[in-house]
């Protein structure tokens, strides 16, 4: 699936998008899988409660299941308008 | 009406077009919200935004705000890129046939947006650039609807 | 800003020119009210006013809602004399830091000015004219400030 | 003193303002002056409860005193805006 990043999510991770094979069943199960690959992933993702995922360019829960789903998108607290 | 554009527009001239559109309507609300200094002296502020999403969220808190207060119209405009302090970031107008409809659905879409629509600033000062915290009081906004 | 007149305005260019001139605020919230259509059909509509003493509580009013809320600045145009449907009879703009504080202090006018400003609407259709009525809705308006 | 009349009650007494020489102490003893002088004063003064008032440009109750006032005004409810 593609995996996106915006704002200091993106900076951490260092590209603004990915594609990333994985059997991971929910979100926070393919964020614990990326924490283990590199360290930057680790300090993008340290603390969950200050992001925000969509799924499939829908606002979603870390707990939602991935199935079918071909876009993740990762961000901090929205800060539009 | 949703626009997303990097390109300034002129809100006058939109509120004017907005306006002549709906002119059965009595009461038209607008909302811009523009580049303001912050300590330090703003040198320029950087809006970052999802494409694809930001155009459905706006269309989705749109759609609600028209259902919600029966409005006649609603427009929403935002900017993403480079933006220099005074510019204007974005606009709302809603057009309604009594002010308290028009109001209410103003700020029902502005808070929406805030908190719901794709974009992320980033303020480059004097000192460094660095991306705006979203306000709680932004978040909290959420729950009188 | 105050300003009582007969000539149109154009709502967008006084818009700008607001902007412009509150360029440290990030939030500008305006509100016009036009001539809408009536059942029978509009012919036109006749603004009534107390000249000086219209002047003299629009000032009041805006001077309320600019100590109240912290405004950068507050706007108000009210048009008087004959005007057609469609035409722009009106418009506030108010500019703060935070939003909310702009809409509140629009709403705030638009309560005042609705309930509290000596003007008088007459509408003529084909069937004559008549005198606007006052809503309980606009004088039950006022006692949520 | 000046007694101004707006909207309709300016169209039933048929003039928008005339100089009135009267000794009456209060709006209410005004209104209750003009109602004895002619039909027309009394259909525009008829319901006091439609009507508003103000003391030299200043909104009052028909209960104020008249004392050093030069301008009385008579209108219905505004509907401005």
């Amino acid at each position: 699936m593609q995996v996106l990043y915006f704002a200091w999510v993106r900076e951490r991770i260092g590209v603004p998008r990915e594609e990333v094979q994985t059997q991971a069943a929910t979100v926070a199960e393919l964020v614990e899988e990326l924490k283990t690959r590199e360290e930057r992933y680790a300090a993008a993702f340290a603390d969950i409660s200050a992001l925000r995922v969509a799924l499939d360019q829908d606002l979603s829960e870390f707990t939602d299941s991935l199935e079918g789903v071909r876009e993740v998108a990762f961000f901090p607290p929205m800060t539009g308008g | 009406m949703i626009r997303v554009q990097q390109d300034p527009f002129d809100p006058g001239a939109e509120l004017n077009a907005f306006s002549a559109a709906v002119a059965g309507a009595g009461a038209v609300v607008s909302f811009s919200g523009l580049v303001r200094d912050v300590a330090g002296g703003l040198r320029a502020m950087e809006i970052e935004h999802y494409p694809g999403m930001t155009e459905k969220a706006l269309a989705e808190i749109r759609d609600q705000a028209v259902a919600r207060w029966a409005l006649a119209e609603a427009l929403v405009i935002h900017r993403h890129g480079r933006l220099e302090p005074g510019e204007v970031i974005m606009m709302v107008a809603t057009a309604a046939r009594h002010r308290a409809d028009a109001f209410a659905a103003a700020e029902f879409l502005m808070d929406y947006l805030k908190s719901r629509a794709p974009f992320w600033k980033k303020e480059e000062t004097g000192d460094g650039s660095d991306w705006v915290a979203a306000r709680d009081a932004d978040e909290d906004a959420l729950k009188r609807w």
